[in-house]
């Protein structure tokens, strides 16, 4: 169904007929618990809330992607049925008894002792619960020239954030005698068709940081995210955090793996590659509005968006409705966490004139989100991944807001 | 066993470890031994690949195209002189790809899509070897050879495109250790020059990804936008 | 399905075939991107965990309480498909654009006016998101007497923790221009069948914390939770959390409603009830191990588990594998968060001998949560609400886990 | 307009306030004006109520029994003694509830269970004095009415039974400022005497909640028990 018209008139006899005449729940007994098979579903008015493809943008479903509906979310958790997708073979419901993770070496002297583990196994060992994001490397990769795509899922919904459950990586090359001063990258490997493949620097699980994940958002994985296992590597985009989990390979030499040598490289002016660019850069994107909405009245609304970054905590977001020349600093929700999604917010009163709308996000580190000017000064417009320019939404004089780049 | 986790995980079987350690590096460690002909390689593409790459690996039907885009010069510089030419339609995989070990690793785990690990070690030695051979790194009665690729690594046409100069990289052993190559400045007031639209969706695009309408929740402080009309 | 068998031995034919042969899905093509009608679903073989009402509790399914599988649940956030559930007259799906929230005085002083607002305009006002746990008072309300019921999830399980997102209530009290002198108690009423009713003091609304609520991980409340619009009292027990909610009233008296004058109050020896009880004192419960598991070898497990206060931040969680004879400390999951469930664990190396499990959480005000014995020796036995007694499992020789209280 | 907020919200009508102000509070605030005899609620039980709550709402068949269990000398003490009385089964609604108010409030937006608010105002004044006349609050020609409903709260026979001296209400107006009845100190070595199980599930009710086998998750540290089978 389309948008309904928002009124709260004044009524005409006396009342509005939604309060004076009572609905029928309010005059009636309702479902029962535990209805819906003992797991619940969302409101059916909340059918238009779905995580979608782009169309064009893949030649097939099964190497494609769906898009988190970024612009009706709340705070920072990504419910997991709607939790953005990127397959490259097709995902896979796989039977948790039958999984095993191996760690072995690139040479028999990177390892003590190649080492199998079954889940329950690995879910007996000691766990971590952290809140993160996982961005997509091509995400917002349609805009590197020119505006794409009309909606914040479509423009930043390769986004999605969790509290995920794992143990640290770093206990179970620990177990298996892992040589860390020779072994500095580890492939990890998946169960799937396509077996993806990424290297994985030593320093992150070194850290404690990277996960052999079967939590996410207090069950397991959902299929599409990887169950039973996951690598969760925080700051690194999602092609990384490996789905389906089923080796980890210590080794004394980055691998060149498809997903490294021919996808996930960024083009630059000159026609050079740069190889293993991994980290997501700080970023923001406001949410609400956002592009395909449309504001109905003039008058008071909350900015509202998401803020983020691959090195660390956020530390402040400055939000501008000219077009950058002037800013506001908007408030961060807390809690602030490393890596993690940070929801803000900023009051606005709009005075019914055209608008553009952008967030700008600065990190631990003093690392600063660029415009899309500097970013391609430097990167050129033919990259596709790693776009992290702020984002302008324009509120046109009728209410509808457009996706818009500036010059 | 392992300390502090007793009865927790158990050492894997040489078999085992055989079974899974299939990747192969750049510098060939993990290549099993083997080898294969271009004139079998066309037998295997033809027969498990081409209905989704096309004959000559240029269809775009399910995926990009894995050939086209290079040449003889490439072959000679190892950088892929049309990575510059923004006129030319679409990046093929051996405009990208630096390394054939790449190539062979992943045919060899994830081709043909449908039927991942289904061809033997000697038809992805073939195979590759179509590939090399359509894309004109190696010619028509190369051996493709756990000996010989080292030969066709140094044959191929984007071998010195790739850079790892960069702040990308969250370790210490690549890139330039974390440095950003862009430093924008957190300027409050009067910034920019007068700010210009240079770039939206045409009108007559508004509707491409479907009716906007509804992919927004259906109360809110804003509704979707019916692309179904035209704006206004 | 029952319970398969834990085992990874060293194999016969000198490999696991799990490994040796590869699996269908290491050697095909997966299924494709928003396959499930763009809303995501759990794993197959999760199918085990579910929200379960226990047999016999209650004499109907709409007046009645489905559990929430603690002891399957990871980190701290609880699915919104597995968040508990309690209805005293049936749960409905209700349409948004027609929902209205008013408030109201007890007498014509109390608001300068009265208002009415439709979602949209609730939805447009500054919002907050924040993580924050429910629990039903009567969450271990079975157990008071002795033990009656099997496992974490009936002991444990009205209770659920998610990030919620919402107005706080100030906000609409201040523009209908409440009298915060004389109005010191308002009264929340939902728009389904019971419309339930609940007095809230309004110090906590002063202090920021309550919210009229539409959000829940994210995504809008669930229908069971009240959609579109609930409070969320953080600290109160989930009765006062108004599902559904249509009306708040400021007055200058408690209202003795249904749920407040015949249930929701404590019985002690000596035959008085305590009325309007509200606050969800300090507590904690191991999930990992705990009743109706098996453990099925000696050696290292972790255990895990949740603690809460309705004051404040949990400061410490001890926990006893003795009996509570003797304690260690166990490490705390970040965040900690005020009135939000924390996640503790300790390493534990099982002997295979008897062991008694506990946990006892403490919060910031210095709180201990007591024994049977020392709440029993203030509060007697015949109460059903708010207890929150230090939990024993009993870990049996054959592995297998006992819910028991001890003397 | 309010301040801050222009355009969001508007003023509630009387008649929309009137439609949905239905709480009647313990002084008798909000009670509409009306009357009823026990003889008509008698009528309405009968027709509306019994169904679930047995003609004397002593069933217990979809709820806890309404009736029973408070006595003459409850009335005149306004405790009701059976509820020190650990024997007595089940606790009533009038056994506990001290307010009349709470009776003619519920009843009003909730019963009949399945057709809540579908009684008239008169109905529910007959209904809640037949309740009344039932427990032995009020005579057999008791006329109840917000006039004579001050009357009935005068002998509830459990008015007296309520405290609100605790530290559980987060609050100021009521309760004890928030002070815990509990002490408990948090003794780290060697604290209580040898542990001794007092209370655990007989055997014959392992199986009561349904087989834990199948409420555990398949994978993980441990497995549900089977408890279609004995222990052990
Ligand atoms: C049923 C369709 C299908 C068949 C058959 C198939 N492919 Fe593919 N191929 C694909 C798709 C789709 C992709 C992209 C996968 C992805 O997104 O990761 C792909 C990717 C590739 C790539 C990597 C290209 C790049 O730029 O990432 C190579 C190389 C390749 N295929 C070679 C082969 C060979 C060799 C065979 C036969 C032995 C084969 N393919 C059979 C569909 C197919
Ligand atoms: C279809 C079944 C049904 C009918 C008909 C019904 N009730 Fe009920 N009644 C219930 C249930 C179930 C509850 C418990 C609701 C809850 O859990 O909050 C209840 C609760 C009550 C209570 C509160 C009891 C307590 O201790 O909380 C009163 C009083 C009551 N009913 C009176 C009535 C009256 C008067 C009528 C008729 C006008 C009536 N009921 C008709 C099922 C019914
Ligand atoms: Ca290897
Ligand atoms: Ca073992
Ligand atoms: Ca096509
Ligand atoms: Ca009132
Ligand atoms: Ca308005
Ligand atoms: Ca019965
Ligand atoms: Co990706
Ligand atoms: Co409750």
């Amino acid at each position: 169904p389309a948008a309904l018209a928002q009124a709260n008139p004044v009524p005409a006899e006396g009342g509005d007929p939604n309060i004076l005449n009572l609905p029928s729940y309010s005059k009636g007994l309702g479902q029962p618990v535990a209805s819906e098979g003992g797991y619940g579903k969302p409101s059916q008015y909340e059918a238009n809330v779905q995580r979608r493809p782009s169309p064009g943008l893949t030649q097939t479903t099964q190497a494609s992607v769906s898009f988190a509906p970024l612009q009706s979310l709340f705070g920072i958790v990504t419910p997991s049925g709607l939790h953005f997708e990127r397959h490259h073979q097709g995902w896979w419901d796989m039977d948790p008894a039958k999984h095993r993770l191996m760690l072995n070496g690139s040479d028999e002297k990177m390892l003590k002792r190649p080492m199998v583990f079954t889940m329950d196994e690995i879910m007996r060992l000691p766990s971590v619960s952290r809140f993160h994001f996982i961005e997509c490397g091509a995400n917002t990769g349609m805009e590197w020239g020119n505006v794409a795509v009309p909606t914040a899922q479509y423009t930043h919904g390769m986004l999605s954030c969790s509290e995920f459950t794992g143990v640290p990586l770093k206990i179970l090359l620990d177990m298996a005698g892992a040589d860390y001063k020779r072994g500095r990258y580890l492939l990890a490997e998946g169960a799937d068709g396509s077996s993806m493949t990424r290297t994985i620097p030593m320093e992150l699980v070194e850290s404690g940081e990277v996960l052999v994940a079967y939590g996410q958002n207090g069950e397991m994985l959902r299929p599409q995210q990887g169950y039973p296992l996951r690598l969760v590597v925080p700051g690194v985009q999602g092609v990384s955090w490996v789905k389906y989990l089923r080796r980890i390979e210590v080794g004394d030499q980055p691998y060149a793996t498809k997903d490294e040598a021919v996808h996930y490289i960024d083009l630059l002016p000159g026609g050079q590659h740069r190889q293993y660019s991994s980290t997501q850069e700080c970023k923001s994107v406001v949410t609400t509005p956002s592009g395909g909405q449309v504001l109905l009245d003039k008058g008071y609304y909350q900015i509202s968006g998401l803020a983020w970054s691959g090195r660390g905590k956020v530390k402040r977001v400055d939000v501008s409705v000219d077009g950058g020349r002037n800013w506001r600093t908007a408030r961060l929700q807390e809690p602030v966490m490393s890596k993690c999604l940070t929801r803000f917010t900023l009051d606005w009163a709009w005075d019914g004139k055209p608008a553009l709308v952008q967030s700008r996000a600065m990190d631990e580190t003093g690392y600063v989100q660029p415009s899309y000017g500097q970013l391609r000064a430097v990167r050129g417009t033919r990259s596709i991944y790693h776009n992290n320019a702020i984002q302008t939404w324009l509120v046109q004089e009728s209410g509808e807001v457009k996706n818009v780049q500036l010059s | 066993q392992p300390a502090g986790y007793p009865g927790i995980g158990r050492e894997a079987t040489p078999k085992e470890v055989a079974a899974w350690n299939i990747d192969v590096r750049p510098d060939f460690l993990g290549l099993p031994k083997g080898s294969g002909t271009v004139s079998r390689g066309q037998d295997v593409w033809e027969s498990h690949c081409a209905a989704c790459h096309g004959v000559f690996g240029e269809s775009n039907e399910v995926f990009s195209p894995l050939i086209g885009g290079v040449t003889a010069e490439d072959v000679k510089t190892g950088h892929v002189a049309r990575l510059n030419d923004k006129g030319f339609p679409g990046r093929t995989t051996f405009m990208k790809v630096s390394t054939v070990s790449t190539i062979w690793d992943y045919v060899n785990r994830a081709m043909p899509w449908n039927a991942p690990k289904s061809l033997s070690t000697d038809e992805v030695y073939s195979v590759v070897d179509y590939l090399l051979n359509l894309s004109g790194i190696v010619p028509d009665d190369f051996v493709l050879s756990d000996a010989t690729m080292a030969q066709a690594q140094q044959r191929m046409p984007n071998r010195n495109g790739m850079t790892t100069d960069h702040g990308l990289w969250p370790g210490k052993g690549m890139g330039n250790g974390g440095k950003p190559d862009v430093k924008a400045v957190a300027c409050m007031k009067d910034c920019a020059g007068e700010p210009k639209v240079a770039s939206f969706l045409p009108d007559h695009a508004r509707n491409n990804n479907g009716n906007l309408a509804e992919q927004q929740r259906l109360v809110g402080p804003q509704y979707g936008v019916d692309t179904t009309q035209p704006p206004g």
